[in-house]
């Protein structure tokens, strides 16, 4: 199974892509994701995380299915 | 309740006008407070010609729905219309629009001022600003006032 | 800047319309806040039919004057519109329109709410209802709030 | 010269008139020309008091020509 992984806006620019996807295991976390998606840059100060759509805090692992997005600060409205 | 993402420019009080034209609640209705967002024509201390902005498809819904549903069991509102510009938007265009109805004038004011704030702060959208030198990603929400 | 007491009945988003056809900072207005105060069929808890709402000439406007040269002065409002009716109101129509424009969000939003606040405190107006046992003058205004 | 007096709302009801007309003196009060014109009845604990078109809190003196305004709460908006 697999995450499906999303980028917005300047990440999105930076990852030179809109989307991918990482193998699922056991005790995958966001950062992990990240790491494997990013190939190894360090993770933005600012950048903020959402897991099947809902924001999410620290590190949490993930379960096979997941939707992880990666992005920078909102600014909408 | 009624909230939307428009990718097509809108005039916010047509569409508070048409919203009203079947209240949810005739003669419940003592107070509406209506902000509107619009698109200024210079951003951290220069010019901006227009702007696009991104959002999440699914997850920026959800959150809109989520802010008015918490507005909702916040404060006595009647009712909610937001509505939200995506994609390429030029100056003067309106941005945002966030109204609500209710009895009195606590709830409708509050409440409004909650849900934009939230959306400001939390929902996922993302402007892209052109600028003389280019184009800009905008990388915080502007302050919430003028600096003195 | 307008301020005006209004005999006749008034449609407060078309009048925010007109007005805002010649903006005062046209692409400087990135926020406006509209609170609309309407009549309801009921108050303190009895059903009400219509209105008359006596006011002082002369005091009146100059008290309105007052309420939005401190909110200019207290905030960076580009814009104020102030419209409130006189004499015989019907369930639904507008008593009151207060609007605010400004380049951010917190300035028209704060400078609204202040204006309808004094304004509720502390201009002269008076209102008598009419309810099914003859008519009333309401003795207070009624809470910002709905009673919880 | 006169103090012109002014009456609104309920209390207009209760004086039976909108208007009324105090000979101004030295040292008159706002509290004088409501015994005046009420012929000695008592200042309801709510009433508000203008004087030329200012709200004004307890008992000034008068000026001549000035305009003194009774009226319960106000009930606008």
């Amino acid at each position: 199974m697999l995450i499906k992984v999303k980028f917005f806006a300047r990440i999105r620019e930076e990852m030179g892509r809109a989307e991918d996807q990482v193998e699922f295991r056991a005790g995958l976390t966001v950062s992990d994701v990240w790491q494997t998606t990013s190939g190894g840059k360090p993770m933005p100060d600012s950048l903020l995380v959402a897991v099947n759509m809902e924001h999410v805090k620290g590190d949490p692992e993930l379960k096979e299915g997941d939707e992880v997005a990666f992005f920078p600060p909102v600014t909408g409205g | 309740m009624l909230i939307e993402l428009r990718l097509a420019p809108f005039d916010a009080l047509a569409e508070v006008k048409n919203y009203q034209a079947l209240p949810a609640n005739p003669g419940k209705i003592g107070a509406g407070c209506i902000f509107v967002g619009t698109m200024r024509d210079f951003n951290e201390g220069e010019e901006v010609r227009s702007m696009t902005l991104e959002h999440y498809p699914g997850m920026t819904e959800k959150h809109l729905e989520e802010i008015c549903e918490q507005a909702e069991n916040q404060w006595a509102v009647h009712d909610i219309l937001l509505l939200h510009r995506t994609g390429d938007i030029e100056v003067g265009e309106d941005i945002v629009l966030v109204a609500t109805w209710s009895a009195h004038r606590g709830d409708a004011i509050d409440a409004t001022r909650f849900i934009i704030e939230d959306l400001k702060h939390r929902a996922p959208f993302w402007k892209k600003e052109a600028v003389k030198s280019g184009e800009r990603w905008v990388d915080r929400n502007t302050a919430g006032y003028a600096s003195s």
